[in-house]
């Protein structure tokens, strides 16, 4: 069983980088590896936002707002003070994690909604400041950003978010098959068991919190980078609603379904223009239909099925 | 300097009530079901939106409100049967996304069917504002402070002495045990979602013709009206009256004595204090763990 | 030696002592079982012992050091470990991860380790893996290591409870209603686990309604009733308190 | 450990199925070979006031050019993507066009933000671009693929303050909307004053979908010396300010912007409306101005056009894209092909082109070629728009 269980990580990265790989031979023009590329940032986003929800079984409906720190920061690092942008990258996610850690020990204390309240506050808070404090952020205009000198072309870009994408997921799962992974699963099945057997439930709580906050900074940074231009939206409450979205529709504690949540919803949009007027609405109904009938979400929903199937 | 201090007051306390009524729907759903419902604010844009649909179509002012609520109600129903029920057993996750589903849903139908337009619903009572020590007060401001001490008191007396009211209290308390004790756990469901859709309703009637209304004007006061219920004490009737004043109040003096560009942070400021003090909001039940 | 020593603990919870001022000692290497009518206040005593809750006044010396108000966790990394009587498994998970769960304490938790997936960190699952098989082995449920909790029958779930809380090798060990809702067999099994925890060494609180077991393997006894002591000693002694017979006929 | 293996089966399908999808999408090129004219709106969302009626007037004149005969021979095609106020999607949208669907121009952008964002990617990949959003950062400076139609907020301002200067009104203050239009217009107010010898004596704002904006306004009430006040906003927030102002009994002149320049915001402040003044486009008032103007006929035209089509009374905003329109098509016209070099070419050549909007006459160095006189400055008397002499 052990070695099914090591076989089937690795066999999922194996199909993840094949797909990685293959799919530029179905990329005619700049727009599908926009949307590719955006597929991974968003991936890369709820894989980290996966860990907190999915395994560790608390809610953030605020993580657009951590997105909008990483790229707001590189943004301002670089345009208004100069700096090198992976410098500033990295600095950013410092920040962004130092603020995550000293928002999450209180914040973390609460439970369910309330929880979901105070980081939807949290998150409003901070994109409000974004919004408003022009003079350093542009206001709602956004503002302009240099990219990366050494990123030629998109075909670069879509390499590195693949890399980034892969070395997301290994890591991802890693840490869930690591003592500090089984702790957080714990947090998520019974507080108090964990508690008793030697868990500081907190610790992993505001350890999980820091981590998923620097994975939504990470790709906000090279998001920017990206797209030479950043506006508030980002670190906007929708944003953040959609990255939950993502998450729950993929499958919560999954990280593929994370993944395939994320590629799901970022191409869904796309597909649905043609219909205009009609576009949300649809867009509403395929959400709503999918969780009625895979309420776990589509990737452990269909697992279940085909487990049920192959009895 | 008082007049001031009073213009501020009122101001807040029309939001406030319309936050409160917005919050009471969040709470009668969260008592049944224990969802958070991310489509009650297309309620309250049903509500305003139906009004002028229906005063589009030539009907007096009463049977347009009526037909809207009705309408809306509907709306609440159907959420329940068709999408909240066939998921009976889903994580609570999965339930408020489908409710965000549904809210999206909601305002497609809405836009497909009535525009994008933002629209003015004629005030109950005319546009003449009413002085009041030096700071004035719309006559729709009035009716929505009146309408929503009405309704809290009929919500009052609904739960306390109704059998429904009693069946939907003891199923928020303990679903199982009511379920033994013979009461119909689906059709308290299924009237709650009625009932808060309803609720709804009458809170966007109520001040679109102060705020003016159009397919997406749920999105904000949904929002606000969730911070009232958490605010108060999920759950808590009282306690989201009590959270949608305070959410109210703070905004407008924020506004008002501070940046009015931070006065919604000044309110979500406000909650997030009030949450690390007592993290099940105000009036909230803090319950100890059994093991 | 005594091993856990309560002074005049008291807990109040809106305005009602569930534990009042209650004193007792227990010594290492024995079975200790607490027992009385329902609402005794049992499980709160458990509570308040393992760190669950933090008492209104009293102090609890454990293993000579003042551990009151003591966080659950911290108490665990000083050998004290507990069941549930409301089960309080890790349903996301399997058996065997219950049980490494357990384990935690006396694993590798570098972030960065487990983030990159270092060799040590698998080679310190793998052997806590082995451990931890032999640990469902001891409590008789070797065949459930992969199988997904939520598909367990309950009493198989009472004894992973109990492996669970061994992984984390305790010298203390408090067993909320280990044999509670389980059939004469499934008892007498939890009867003989508790039995070969105890000679291991590790000393067992134990709280039970099954006055057979109690009476059986306790080395000494503590009677509850509204949250105070009535009366402590041997079987025999507790057996024949008129008290202690009051309290359960009249009661 | 079957549902592992199904996950990682489940992972190849769905992004295969991704994959496919796209590749197929990407098989859009046509043996008609019309002319495309790619447009990105805010068609839902807090600007949708803007981007509803700028997709109506689109949709309506890419019809007639068709039923005429199309453009060089060629028929129009509009393709549209709604993108909310959102500037991610903005980006995208513009990605999709310019390089999925091979646009020949892009006539769009409601707002400025949306705007702003897709400037970098329009430049980078050389399309011809005309925006229909108002901030003069747009246009100032140059940037060599990027136009636009509307007259800027700097422009609103300069017009505003000259009226209050005719007045001889010096003390003001101002309350925006946080969105980009509020803020971007305040910002430019605020640098315009001095020339003016406007002296903006307290500055409040609000959000874009706040209901209640007495508790600003109230703040503004207690400042002394007050002589009139500026709402830079757009959507349903001014016409919130308008009433809130008379229920307050504010009696300062109030100055909206170009923001609010459509009947709607009449219908929606009702009585409250009755006083207020505002520079706007010509097109508002097409049957009161003289003959002798050369806009008269341009405007009335359309306005008869849409309001035949739509029902409704028409906005400036269905004008600028009108506006757009017209001049995109005119250049490609005059280049003669859709070679995108030479559109671009042909558009900053534009000149004397009669529009909604005014005269247009862009240059290398403007790229609006707009000035002051292209606004008149409107009264609204008996629930109706006035022009103030």
């Amino acid at each position: 069983m052990m070695m099914n269980l090591k076989s089937a990580k690795t066999g999922g990265i194996l199909v993840l980088c094949a797909v990685i790989a293959i799919l530029p031979a179905f990329l005619s023009n700049a727009f599908q590896y926009e949307i590719a590329i955006l597929i991974g940032f968003n991936a890369i986003v709820c894989i980290g936002l996966n860990l907190l929800i999915g395994y560790g079984g608390q809610i953030s409906l605020g993580h657009g707002a951590f997105v909008g720190l990483g790229a707001y920061g590189s943004a301002i690092l670089t345009m208004n003070q100069g700096w090198d942008p992976l410098l500033s990258m990295v600095i950013a996610a410092i920040f962004t994690g130092i603020l995550a850690f000293v928002i999450a020990r209180p914040i973390l204390k609460l439970k369910g909604h309330y929880l979901a309240m105070a980081t939807l506050g949290m998150g409003i808070i901070i994109s409000i400041v974004i919004n408003t404090e022009d003079q350093l952020t542009g206001g709602p205009d956004g503002m302009y950003v240099d990219g990366l000198s050494f990123m030629a072309t998109q075909i670069y870009w879509y390499w590195l978010v693949g890399a980034l994408l892969v070395f997301s997921v290994w890591a991802s799962l890693n840490l869930i098959h690591s003592p500090i992974g089984r702790a957080l699963r714990a947090v998520h099945g019974s507080e108090v068991a964990a508690e008793v057997v030697g868990v500081d439930t907190t610790q992993y709580k505001v350890l999980i919190f820091v981590v998923s906050a620097v994975f939504a900074s990470i790709v906000g940074s090279f998001g920017v980078y990206y797209s030479n231009f950043v506006t508030p939206d980002i670190a906007g409450f929708f944003h953040s609603i959609e990255l939950v979205v993502m998450v729950v529709f993929g499958g919560m504690a999954s990280t593929f379904g994370a993944v395939i949540g994320a590629a799901i919803l970022t191409t869904l949009p796309q597909f649905l223009t043609f219909l205009h007027d009609y576009e949300h609405l649809v867009f509403g109904l395929i959400l709503m239909l999918t969780m009625i009938f895979l309420p776990k979400g589509l990737v452990p929903s269909i697992a279940g099925l085909l487990k049920k199937g192959d009895k | 300097m008082f007049a001031e201090f009073l213009q501020f007051l009122f101001s807040g306390i029309t939001l406030g009530a319309t936050y409160a009524l917005v919050g009471l729907g969040f709470s009668i759903i969260y008592n049944a079901s224990h969802v958070i419902n991310f489509a009650q604010g297309e309620f309250v844009m049903l509500g305003g939106m139906g009004t002028v649909f229906f005063l589009g179509l030539g009907l007096p002012m009463p049977i347009a409100i009526l037909a809207a609520i009705a309408l809306t109600t509907l709306f609440g129903f159907g959420l329940e049967k068709l999408a909240i029920a066939p998921a009976r057993g889903a994580s609570v996750v999965t339930l408020i996304i489908i409710t965000i589903g549904a809210s999206i849903v909601m305002r497609g139908l809405a836009q497909v069917f009535w525009g994008k337009e933002f629209h003015a619903v004629p005030a109950f009572s005319g546009d003449e504002p009413i002085n009041i020590a030096g700071a004035t007060i719309l006559p729709q401001s009035l009716w929505v402070l009146g309408v929503t001490v009405l309704l809290v008191f009929a919500l009052r007396y609904f739960f306390d002495k109704t059998m429904m009211g009693k069946a939907i209290i003891a199923t928020s308390l303990n679903r199982d045990a009511a379920l033994l004790m013979g009461i119909n756990v689906k059709l308290v469901l299924f009237i709650s979602f009625g009932l808060s859709a309803a609720l709804g309703a009458i809170a966007g009637i109520l001040v679109a013709p102060i705020t003016l209304t159009n397919f997406e004007a749920g999105i904000m006061l949904g929002l606000k009206g969730f911070c009232a219920a958490i605010l108060g004490g999920l759950g808590n009737g009282m306690g989201a009256v009590a959270g949608g004043m305070i959410v109210g109040i703070a905004e407008a003096m924020g506004a008002g004595y501070w940046v009015s560009e931070y006065k919604d942070a000044v309110a979500f400021i406000l909650i997030l204090l009030v949450l690390f003090f007592k993290p099940s909001g105000l009036f909230g039940k803090t319950g100890t763990e059994r093991v | 030696m005594t091993l856990l020593k309560v002074n005049n603990l008291s807990i109040e919870f809106g305005g009602v002592r569930a534990i009042d001022d209650l004193s007792f000692t227990i010594n290492s290497g024995t079975i200790h079982s607490i027992i009385g009518p329902n609402g005794a206040g049992k499980t709160t005593l458990f509570n308040l012992i393992t760190g669950v809750y933090t008492p209104t006044s009293g102090t609890i010396l454990y293993d000579d050091e003042g551990v009151t108000g003591f966080k659950s966790y911290e108490l665990a990394a000083r050998g004290m470990s507990r069941t549930f009587q409301n089960l309080q498994i890790f349903f996301n998970m399997t058996a065997i991860e219950n049980v490494m769960v357990g384990a935690h304490l006396h694993l590798n938790r570098g972030f960065l380790a487990s983030f990159f997936g270092l060799p040590s960190i698998k080679a310190g699952d793998r052997h806590c893996r082995e451990t931890c098989l032999e640990l469902l082995d001891f409590v008789g449920l070797k065949k459930y290591a992969d199988i997904d909790t939520e598909s367990m029958p309950y009493g198989a779930l009472k004894r992973l409870e109990i492996a669970r809380a061994l992984a984390s090798k305790p010298k203390i060990l408090l067993l909320d209603e280990p044999a509670a809702g389980l059939n004469p067999a499934e008892s007498r099994e939890i009867d003989k686990v508790i039995k070969k925890v105890a000679e291991r060494g590790i000393t067992v609180v134990l709280v039970e309604h099954d006055m057979k077991m109690v009476m059986e393997i306790s080395d000494h006894i503590l009677v509850l009733d509204y949250g105070r002591k009535l009366t402590e000693g041997t079987a025999l002694e507790v057996r024949n308190n008129p008290d202690v017979i009051a309290a359960y006929l009249g009661g | 450990m079957t549902s592992r293996h199904n996950q990682v089966k489940k992972t190849v399908a769905a992004l295969g199925m991704v994959a496919g999808a796209m590749a197929f999408g990407a098989t859009t090129s046509d043996a008609a070979d019309p002319i495309k004219i790619g447009t990105f709106l805010s068609v839902t969302g807090p600007a949708s006031f803007l981007g509803d009626p700028e997709l109506k007037t689109l949709e309506l004149y890419i019809e007639e050019l068709n039923a005429n005969g199309g453009v060089l021979g060629r028929q129009v095609e509009l393709i549209q993507y709604d993108v909310g106020v959102d500037s991610k999607k903005a980006i995208t949208a513009v990605k999709r066009l310019v390089s999925q669907d091979e646009v020949d121009v892009i006539v769009g952008g409601s707002t400025s933000g949306a705007t702003m964002a897709v400037i970098p990617i329009v430049e980078k990949s050389q399309v011809p671009f005309i925006s229909l959003a108002g901030a003069v950062a747009i246009v100032e400076p140059v940037k060599k693929w990027t136009f636009k139609t509307p007259h800027t907020d700097k422009m609103a301002c300069g017009k505003i303050f000259e009226d209050l200067q005719a007045r001889g009104l010096n003390d003001i203050a101002m309350i925006s909307g946080t969105g980009g239009f509020g803020k971007s217009m305040k910002g430019q107010c605020e640098k315009l004053a001095p020339a003016y010898k406007i002296n903006i004596k307290a500055s409040e704002s609000y959000g874009p979908k706040d209901t209640d904006m007495t508790a600003q306004l109230t703040k503004i009430k207690g400042i002394d010396g007050v002589q009139a006040v500026v709402n830079a906003g757009f959507g349903q927030g001014p016409a919130i300010v308008t009433k809130n102002y008379r229920q307050l009994g504010m009696t300062a002149p109030l100055y909206q912007s170009h923001g609010v320049a459509s009947k709607k915001y009449i219908d929606l402040a009702g009585e409250a409306a009755e006083g207020v003044r505002l520079p706007a486009a010509a097109l508002l008032v097409a049957d009161m101005l003289p003959d002798s103007d050369p806009q008269k006929a341009v405007v009335q035209t359309y306005t008869k056009a849409y309001s035949e089509a739509y029902g409704g009374s028409v906005s400036t905003f269905g004008g600028h894209a009108y506006d757009g329109l017209q001049i995109a098509v005119a250049a490609i016209t005059r280049a003669g092909s859709t070679d995108k070099a030479a559109v671009r070419d042909e558009i900053e050549k534009t000149s004397g082109y009669i529009g909604t909007g005014g005269v247009v006459n862009m240059t290398p160095e403007d790229h609006l070629g707009l000035d002051l006189s292209a606004f008149k400055m409107l009264e609204i008397k008996n629930g109706n728009w006035s022009i103030v002499k």
